[in-house]
């Protein structure tokens, strides 16, 4: 095991980290911009360096600084978190050179598999189910009207570079489809500086179903089963589950496996997450592979007792998997809600500031991942997640009921949250019921 | 109890810029506070200067202010109650040499005059080793770091006195 | 103390961005607050009272002061800002009469004058018929409470004007 | 299933029972005193009902207004939680006059199991082993050093109606004995209006080793197997953990089936905990019966995966124990320490006080079970304890690197509190040997 990493990240999934790695007695280097100066995880670090003032480009995505930071700290490996440098090959690049572990995949197969379009045919390669759609990238507005008459309306638009909805497009018709092309085009090249675009067949009412991958670097392969992250507002998750209420157990164990194919044969090492959309029917088409940690891995660490984050650190340490596959079970169930500060009655407008009154839930089945605290100022500068409210329960019911109690506890004062809307979601009888879909949230409120 | 006495003590109060006022006189007590509930900050007794000024290393409570590289700070250090100093901070992270080469004089020693545009000191970072210059121009008065050395963004590095 | 005054103080302390006042003179004691997203908080402007004060339903963040069972309460309410009023407290938590039996009338009605040991109501607790007196002398000025209502302890049941 | 149910406690166990309740749908009264006008807990329940003023005997011991507040808001039964009028078998008699369904054993058990010299004789008849000792009660000094000589020193000197250390003395000597002996009588007459006292030979470096039991009104009774609470101070619990350390899986299932028979021969119903002392020959000892949810439960919880509090209220409201002996399992190890509000370089004075900076703990495998929050007041009225940290993990070493981060995690100012003595024991070697006895914290701070 590593004696010393950095960790390229703040907030909550910093705190994550370190938690893991004093677990394991590893010493942390937590790097830090001038706007986390304050921030009480950091007193959980055993060192800590400022590397820039707020903004990201000159802190937290600053290569140069953070591979400065890692050399004066002497550490041996770094910790990407999610986010921010987690998916960039180039900086696991930087990291190989500078003779510093990433921990994370490598360069090749992030390059790979953030590479839509080959990764499309990897999966393809790997006889896992893709939506129809273009073979390769589409070239141009022709090519894109005839592939689309072909397979179909609604068809969806997106950037072989993309990421985070940007360069996303979604068109009924041929009207519709010549300026989204024209906008996704524009959009691409501003948003990823490579403006190849790809076409697909578009899921109605489809939910997003993800699996959770661990590989060595001696190739063993395990999943730990799915999430269904279904409930989505903006293409942002909102709350997340496991196992889900969707699938029966052939149809999960036929995922689950689709995924490990897919992520052998991109030779993939560490965590990382297999997403699919599974239509009105139950076929399940793969979207695409994140090559990180995920914001939403506690409820996967809850139903099978695995800490994935060390499990992170092992493998990159060159530690084989010592998970049986037969062995890994989901026990129970798992919910988290995201809790943001953004007023879900003001449009979900972030809400920075300081938090003057913090009173947390806890107690039986209860699992909170914050950095946040009485007294402490939420930056405007970054995303506006400040928590994550995890339960686990025996049954569904049963977690529903202990996260709504969970939620009525959570008192963040004066700042608005989305605890309210979460605590709506999980009121809704469709909700109760299972019956969601990616588009419901926005259908609904 | 006049309020005339009460106005006096604010006005002084305003005057002398005093955070609280508390007087008891037998069965009389008066107690006046002022500005914000917080302490008194004297954060910024900064002088006139020709560089941008930020609060590095006195940053209070909350957000960070200084958003752009800060390279000299005015500081009001307790070592210089009677002239104000300016301090030349770190603009980025990395191993700190102060002289061009082992076997050298180091770039500036305390006492030293230094110009704008001076080098004092190379920061290395990736392996790169960056010239940093001061941008004020005064003396040395007191060097904050060590040959060799780590420092973080913003760390202050020299007190000068400015001309 | 006059309003005048406060009114005065209020406006000296907006002026000249004071955030606290107090003062204290012999019984007389004057406390403001302002600024710091805290309203202005006028809380105490306690007279010389023959019974033992405590803040009943009106204790600030904190612990409870009133550690003894409080019987009647002297009470800043909005609809006695001329004559300061003293509240009958439920000693017991219970179901509360307000007449001997159902087809008598109340023991007590607005106007009325009281005695100290005068039964104001009954409250039953376990199937036991406690007889409520007051402790103060003066008149009803409102009765807080309704026939057969459940009450906890130390709810405000009566306003009385001291004699 | 009740509908509504009335909490006679306060704190974080109030807390922990309007949790349960909520998860099951039913409504709660929570009833407190003065002291505890504030405190956030009681935003939770779904009336409150002050009771009277801060003195315990004026509101938490207090049946007649507890009571009285459960008839005018017309609950079907009350919830007595731990401590105050919890193991009182007049209250649990005056509910049932009263038609109000006590969550608790009958008044009949709870005074057999009350009086530890009947509770002796119980054991005794249900063949579970007791410490050499006197037949009954012990009536006079002369007795005392007879049996005192035959059985061997040291012995202890307890009440029969004794609890919480008062109406004990241990005896090295006969001199000592005839001392100890008068001050007992003295101080058992005081404490509980009975000065009966009994003998027991008294184990050196003894372990504490506690069984979980549960049992329904149909006669069904299992164990949840123990805890081991041997890191006392002045009989005060500091850290409990499970699976105990020290016992091999023939004796945890021996120990298990002894208190099964033990609570089967006393008809006992609800859950309940036997005591067992441990000696250093791991003979094992009957020690008593806690008629009562113990402040330890949550490490029970954590490896079984049961949820104690919602059993007491189904099996209190007739539900028949579905759980099967064999599908309880100890998964993992649990450790809890117990967070007090006192300071441990100052004689472990109280330190009630308005809390200022309250950082918690949290992430995976861990549990904080409190009522406390920055801006709570600890009054100084009741108990000093403030929390209850818990942590699950898979293994012993992990559980005891998880507790020591999350103890690190965990800031609480400007009170002093018991979480740094906890950190010095769980760093102490012998701790990690598992190699503690009930005097390890007095022989060792």
């Amino acid at each position: 095991m590593f004696s010393k990493i950095l960790i390229a990240n703040r907030g909550e999934i910093a705190l994550r980290i370190i938690r893991a790695c004093r677990e394991l007695g590893v010493q942390t280097v937590v790097v830090y911009s001038e706007a986390d100066r304050n921030a009480a995880y950091l007193h959980q670090a055993d060192e800590t360096i400022c590397i820039g003032p707020a903004e990201p480009a000159e802190s937290y995505l600053n290569i140069p600084r953070i591979i400065s930071a890692a050399e004066i700290s002497n550490v041996e490996a770094i910790h990407p978190g999610y986010g921010f440098l987690a998916e960039n090959a180039h900086f696991a690049e930087v990291c190989q050179e500078c003779k510093i572990a990433f921990i994370g995949p490598s360069p090749e197969s992030m390059r790979l598999l953030g590479d839509k379009v080959q990764a499309r045919n990897l999966a393809k390669h790997a006889k896992v189910q893709i939506a129809p759609g273009s073979e390769g990238s589409v070239e141009n507005e022709e090519e894109a009207a005839k592939l689309a008459e072909k397979i179909g309306y609604p068809v969806i638009i997106k950037a072989s570079a993309g990421g985070g909805g940007r360069g996303m497009r979604i068109a009924h018709n041929e009207v519709n489809l010549r300026s989204a092309f024209h906008n996704a085009q524009t959009e691409a090249a501003t948003a990823f500086k490579n403006s190849e675009l790809y076409l697909e067949k578009y899921l109605e009412q489809a939910r997003h179903v993800e699996v959770q991958i661990l590989a060595d670097q001696a190739g063993n392969v395990v999943h730990l089963w799915e999430r269904d992250c279904s409930l989505q507002r903006r293409h942002q998750k909102v709350i997340e589950e496991t196992p889900s209420p969707a699938l029966d157990n052939n149809l999960r164990e036929e995922l689950c496996k689709a995924a490990v194919r897919l992520v052998k044969a991109a030779n993939y090492v560490n965590a990382g997450t297999v997403e699919f959309l599974l239509d009105k029917k139950m076929k399940y088409y793969f979207s695409e592979v994140n090559t990180r940690i995920q914001v939403e891995h506690p409820i996967t660490e809850m139903v099978t007792g695995i800490d994935l984050l060390k499990w992170q650190l092992r493998i990159a340490a060159g530690e084989h998997l010592k998970l049986r596959q037969r062995d890994i079970k989901q026990q129970g169930v798992a919910i988290e809600c995201r809790i943001n500060a953004e007023d879900p009655a003001n449009g979900f407008q972030p809400c920075p500031g300081r938090i003057e009154r913090f009173i947390s839930p806890g107690g039986f089945g209860v699992r909170l991942d914050t950095h946040a605290h009485a007294g402490y100022v939420i930056s405007p500068r970054y995303d506006s997640l400040i928590g994550k409210l995890i339960v686990h329960q025996k049954t569904r019911p049963e977690a529903i009921a202990c996260m709504k109690r969970a939620l009525q506890e959570f008192h963040i004062e004066p700042i608005k949250t989305t605890i309210s809307l979460c605590l709506e979601i999980l009121s809704h009888p469709q909700f109760s019921k299972g019956k969601i879909d990616t588009g419901f949230i926005e259908r609904t409120w | 109890m006049e309020l005339e006495k009460i106005k006096e003590l604010v006005d002084m109060m305003k005057a002398n810029d005093l955070s609280e006022i508390e007087i008891v006189d037998g069965q009389t007590r008066i107690m006046l506070k002022r500005g914000a509930g917080q302490q008194i900050t004297p954060q910024v007794l900064a002088m006139p200067s020709v560089v941008s000024p930020s609060v590095n290393g006195f940053i209070p409570n909350g957000l960070a202010s200084a958003e752009t590289s800060p390279h000299v700070t005015q500081t009001p250090s307790q070592d210089s109650k009677q002239k104000k100093m300016a301090e030349i901070v770190a603009p980025l992270v990395g191993t700190i040499y102060m002289a061009p080469s082992p076997s050298s004089d180091p770039f500036v020693q305390v006492g030293d005059p230094i110009d704008e545009d001076q080098v004092v000191c190379i920061i290395e970072a990736m392996k790169v080793m960056n010239e940093i210059k001061s941008e004020v121009k005064g003396t040395i008065k007191e060097i904050l770091v060590k040959n060799g050395q780590a420092v973080e963004y913003a760390q202050p590095m020299f007190l000068v006195e400015p001309d």
